[in-house]
């Protein structure tokens, strides 16, 4: 026996959170799915493949004001942040969870990052495991599943009938209090299968593959779009900027890309990653070797297929983590 | 339920108005007008430029997006630009501008280009009051209350 | 409740603006709040960020050894938005500070040896402080032999300090520049070249560098000229940076963040890095 | 569609052969059968992995920028709406007409890859390949073929295209297309928008432009925006922030938008890229129209008539 929501139910009890908590979810904006707050519960898309961002922004807004600084007595005085009412992030598939989960590592070790903190302390996670794999989708192939409940408060995961729910943290019970949940015998549909990537191993023989021409003719058609670090599940690069107001001072953070032309350009203009090939190398380099090497974890990179979907010219991750096993294992057999 | 007198409502909304000024022509209008004792709109803030034609439509965008309620552009009538050109190159400028800033909602009557010569200090008042009616009519710019 | 984030920077005053060249200003920052200023403890090599309120915060080197008066000196040269900010600020007036950041020059390692200090232009600045700790404790190293470039005389800074660096025992300044003027009698030349005419030994001895990377790359050949081993190579790096808290992860020098692994490495470190930046 | 990959490749195989070309900008197939991706070829045996097919939609011009100091004339596929931004690059001056070959493949019609797999109702790894046929696309599934009215999956801008055949070349890949059959009155949208009142029309785009996350993919991949410094990442002055706001993201829409006036040949690439789909064509084909009914200027047509707003008719009555 398992718990179980009807779909009816599980509108019902939507309907019921709408009242207590900000619910944000994925909806049709145009002819796209975006996580966006939402009004009613006729909104929320309960079928859709991916969404065009990632609901990283639930969290790592595209830009925040961290500190909006007044003018007293000659000083700069920090005023009080302002209050992050609880929310609900809900219809999060598997892959997106486990990007939240790779932000989580550098923005909450020690000093944690209070404002993506006090966002993550205050919102639920209620994800929707994927009941079809797009050809771009490989979240198997980096340590997730499309039924992977890992990173989630609350996973739901669609059936014919309804939803079985799985309730896996104490603050995810806390959203169905009060709220009969059935109980059914049903067992857990085929999880959809996704095309394998070589992404294994890949942090050991990443090295191997620093000097290799590929990564400048790879870059050859890269026009710098920074479309694949904004869609990004996992990717966190940021920008600090001050607005000057009246008698006010505004420090804002906002998205960056390492592929924008002046990410790693210093004042004085002289940049240590001036070519192209640098640029693109930087983004794969970050995700299978310095970020498992840096925080001892996985590869920074959720198989999502948002960046494979967005690229303009067909960037594809999927064959560069082949390329570089190629290389690497060719190096390996001439040492 | 007394209907408050549309002129009343209309006093309280002040709005703020940008007017680039050629310094060889609108500038010495603004100038003339001044001495004349031409009674003039104040919220209108003059900016002095060398030619109408330096302004770029950047400047005009900015303040309209920054809250700006109106702005306009006074440069010499055409065929008496101090640079010859200015004034031609700005008027195909302006009329791309303000088509392009009404399709996105910006109302014409908040961007306007006017040509104003030295002499013509009245003109200038008039040209400027006229242009402060219709922003007050039209009320405040909707880009700027998202601030 | 006060924001207690790690990006919030800390209120403090600028007590004194000084020009040390045209282009460079020595700014003495004292923390507003007393506690704040006395566990604010840095050690030379690390860096902080300062705010010019309204335009935004940059890191810096500290420039000067820890006073007991708890006051922060930098260097700094107008060349971007917030260094021409701050230089447009007078003294009194507010800034913040974030820090301290980065790790040190392991000072105690070289405590008995012999220290090489190469400067180029601002990058005495960074290196000031190794040279205020050894005269602090003179008798623990050996030699201290400054080198330090400069575009043009007018572009050296600390100039006011040389004479009293010379007159430290077992001290000796060698000044150079790129282009002599007037009445500039020193010696007319690049630091690479300054080094491959002195011919320092490196018996026992580590060598500091820091300056433009164009001279870092060619003092390195001529160290190496010298047979000094990699492990006495040791210079600070110098990346873009916006948290200094190894979070922001765009400071990277291959998988080295210069915000948290350096700024200070070691040529033998390095040597292993993949990217040379 | 007329000219075949066949055609291409051997055609520019021998452009290497004789000398006419020391490099090559074209097509190939990409990570999976829907894609295609810009390559850069420097011989002619590489000339093997080019193709022509309905999936080319990348605009190919703005590479040329890259190709500037390279030694030997640089061979480039472009359609007709590519060739018009080779136009308005030769117009100003980025590339020099002598070190480019063009190599022009009329089109008549190219795939919008969400629109296919809707109409077809199939998931992407059941296509094999799509190709131009006539009045339709035939495209190959995994259990046969299946033809598409061309009208019910082309991309917005093939809707309206107006110039399927290069209007400067130096070879010509298949037959020239005079017309596309489907192309009917091709502002109706513009128009329709046009005749809102200020407030509606203030509300729709303040809406759209509300999903920009600036980041300035449209710029990138437009190849009207070459500036070295674009006005955004200026910071004295400091035009637009770093804020996603309203004010913000007004600012930067509105002054590309007005950027691109007189020089935007509708390859629709700005629209293409955006990832949360805002209709920046709209935005452009406004202007287009503008252009061309008041000062009767199309742009990317010759490299000698200069830009709308780089000459005036000292009598010309603009309502002012």
């Amino acid at each position: 026996m398992k718990p179980f929501l009807s779909r009816d139910n599980l509108l019902l009890w939507l309907k019921r959170l709408l009242q207590e908590y900000t619910v944000i979810a994925p909806v049709q904006a145009w002819d796209t799915v975006l996580f966006q707050p939402v009004k009613e519960v006729e909104e929320i898309l309960l079928n859709y493949d991916v969404s065009a961002l990632s609901p990283k922004d639930v969290f790592f807004p595209t830009s925040e004001t961290l500190f909006t600084f007044e003018r007293q007595g000659g000083r700069w005085e920090a005023r009080p942040l302002p209050e992050i009412k609880k929310q609900v992030l809900f219809g999060l598939h598997p892959c997106d969870a486990h990007g939240i989960a790779l932000m989580d590592v550098p923005f909450l070790s020690p000093p944690a990052d209070l404002h993506y903190q006090r966002r993550r302390e205050a919102t639920t996670l209620v994800g929707l495991a994927c009941s079809r794999a797009r050809p771009e989708c490989f979240c198997e192939s980096v340590g997730g599943g499309p039924q992977d409940p890992s990173h989630l408060d609350v996973l739901l995961i669609p059936t014919p009938q309804g939803y079985i729910l799985q309730v896996r943290t104490a603050r995810g019970a806390a959203l169905f209090t009060g709220f009969n949940v059935e109980e059914l015998e049903i067992d857990n549909p085929p999880p959809p299968v996704t095309t394998p990537v070589p992404v294994a191993g890949i942090t050991e023989i990443a090295r191997d593959t620093f000097n290799e021409v590929f990564w400048e003719r790879l870059a050859d058609r890269c026009i710098h779009c920074n479309l694949c670090a904004y869609v990004c599940p996992c990717c966190y690069c940021f920008d600090i900027r001050d607005y000057a107001l009246k008698g006010r001072v505004e420090r804002v953070r906002s998205w960056e890309s390492c592929q924008a032309a002046g990410f790693t350009r210093l004042a004085g203009g002289y940049d240590p990653r001036p070519s192209k090939g640098a640029r693109l190398r930087q983004r794969f380099f970050h995700k299978f070797l310095y970020y498992p090497t840096q925080f001892k974890g996985q590869v920074k990179c959720t198989g999502c297929g948002r960046c494979v979907r967005a690229c303009p010219v067909n960037i594809d991750i999927r064959e560069v983590a082949s390329e570089m096993q190629r290389i690497g294992s060719r190096v390996a057999r001439a040492a | 339920m007394k209907l408050p007198d549309t002129k009343e409502v209309q006093t309280e909304f002040k709005p703020k108005i940008l007017a680039f000024c050629c310094n060889w022509c609108a500038y010495a209008g603004a100038d003339l007008a001044g001495v004349s004792r031409f009674q003039m709109p104040t919220n209108v803030r003059v900016i002095r430029v060398m030619c109408s034609g330096r302004v770029p439509p950047e400047l005009v965008i900015r303040a309209l997006a920054n809250g700006l309620d109106g702005v306009m552009i006074l440069g010499c009538h055409p065929g008496e630009c101090h640079y010859s050109e200015g004034n031609y190159l700005t008027r195909r400028r302006a009329h791309v501008l303000k088509r392009l800033l009404s399709y996105i909602g910006i109302e014409p009557d908040r961007f306007q280009l006017r040509w104003v010569s030295a002499a013509e200090g009245a003109k200038f008042s008039a040209v400027v009051k006229e242009a402060a009616d219709k922003i007050t009519a039209l009320g405040p710019n909707r880009w700027g209350d998202k601030r | 409740m006060l924001p207690d984030s790690p990006f919030l920077p800390l209120p403090a005053r600028i007590q004194e603006a000084r020009d040390l060249t045209p282009d460079v200003k020595l700014f003495r920052v004292e923390i507003e709040d007393p506690r704040a200023r006395e566990n604010f403890r840095h050690r030379p090599g690390q860096f902080a960020f300062l705010s010019a309120f309204g335009m935004g915060e940059s890191p810096f080197t500290f420039a000067s050894y820890p006073s007991p008066d708890g006051v922060l000196e930098f260097a700094i040269r107008r060349v971007g938005t917030v260094s021409s900010a701050l230089h447009e600020l007078e003294p009194g007036e507010a800034v913040g500070i974030r820090g301290p950041f980065g790790n040190s020059f392991p000072l105690e390692e070289y405590r008995g040896k012999n220290i090489i200090i190469i400067g180029g232009g601002i990058g005495l600045a960074p290196l000031r402080p190794v040279i205020q700790a050894v005269l602090s404790h003179r008798e623990e190293y050996g030699e201290l032999l400054v080198i330090y470039g400069a575009r043009t005389p007018a572009d050296l800074v600390f100039a006011h300090e040389f004479s009293s660096w010379g007159e430290a025992p077992r001290t000796r300044v060698e000044l150079t520049v790129d282009r002599g003027n007037g009445d500039w009698q020193g010696r007319v030349a690049l630091v690479p070249t300054v080094i491959k005419e002195l011919k320092p030994s490196p018996e026992n001895t580590i060598t500091i560098t820091c300056g433009p990377p164009i001279m870092i790359r060619f003092v390195l050949a001529e160290l190496k000229a010298l047979d000094f081993a990699p492990m006495q190579i040791v210079t600070t790096l110098e990346s873009k940076m916006k948290c200094g808290l190894g979070k922001c992860a765009r400071c990277n020098i291959g998988e080295k963040y210069v915000c948290q692994d350096g700024p200070v490495f070691s040529f033998s470190e390095i040597s292993r890095f993949l990217e040379q930046g | 569609m007329k000219a075949t990959s066949e055609e291409v490749k051997t055609s520019v195989k021998k452009l290497f052969e004789d000398g006419s070309i020391g490099h090559f900008i074209g097509y190939e197939m990409g990570s999976d059968s829907l894609r295609v991706t810009p390559c850069f070829l420097k011989s002619g045996q590489a000339a093997s992995r080019l193709v022509w097919n309905p999936l080319c939609a990348n605009n190919l011009s703005k590479y040329l920028l890259d190709f500037g100091k390279v030694e030997g004339k640089v061979g480039i596929m472009v359609k007709g709406c590519d060739s018009r931004s080779v136009v308005e690059l030769l117009k100003e001056h980025q590339i020099d007409r002598d070190k480019v070959f063009i190599v022009g493949v009329p089109c008549s019609g190219i795939v919008d890859r969400e629109k296919l797999l809707a109409v077809l109702g199939v998931s992407p790894g059941e296509v094999v390949a799509v190709e131009d046929d006539g009045d339709a696309f035939l495209v190959t599934i995994k259990e046969g073929t299946r033809r598409v009215k061309k009208e019910q999956v082309l991309r917005g801008e093939c809707l309206v295209c107006r110039y399927p055949t290069p209007v400067i070349y130096d070879m010509l890949i298949g037959e020239a297309v005079s017309s596309l059959p489907w192309v009917g009155d091709d502002y109706s949208s513009v128009k329709e928008l046009e005749a809102l009142s200020s407030e509606e029309k203030e509300r729709y785009w303040s809406s759209e432009l509300s999903r920009c996350i600036r980041c300035y993919a449209c710029r990138q991949s437009c190849p009207g925006c070459y500036c070295q410094q674009c006005f955004v990442d200026q910071l004295d002055p400091h035009w637009v922030g770093i804020k996603i706001a309203p004010q913000e993201n007004h600012q930067w829409n509105t002054v590309r938008a007005f950027h691109l006036m007189g020089r935007c040949i509708e390859c629709g690439e700005c629209q293409r890229v955006c990832p949360v789909k805002i209709p920046l064509m709209l935005l452009n084909r406004h202007l287009l129209r503008e252009v061309e009914s008041k000062f009767s200027f199309q742009p990317g047509l010759s490299p000698e008539t200069p830009p709308p707003l780089a000459t005036f008719k000292p009598d010309e009555d603009l309502g002012i």
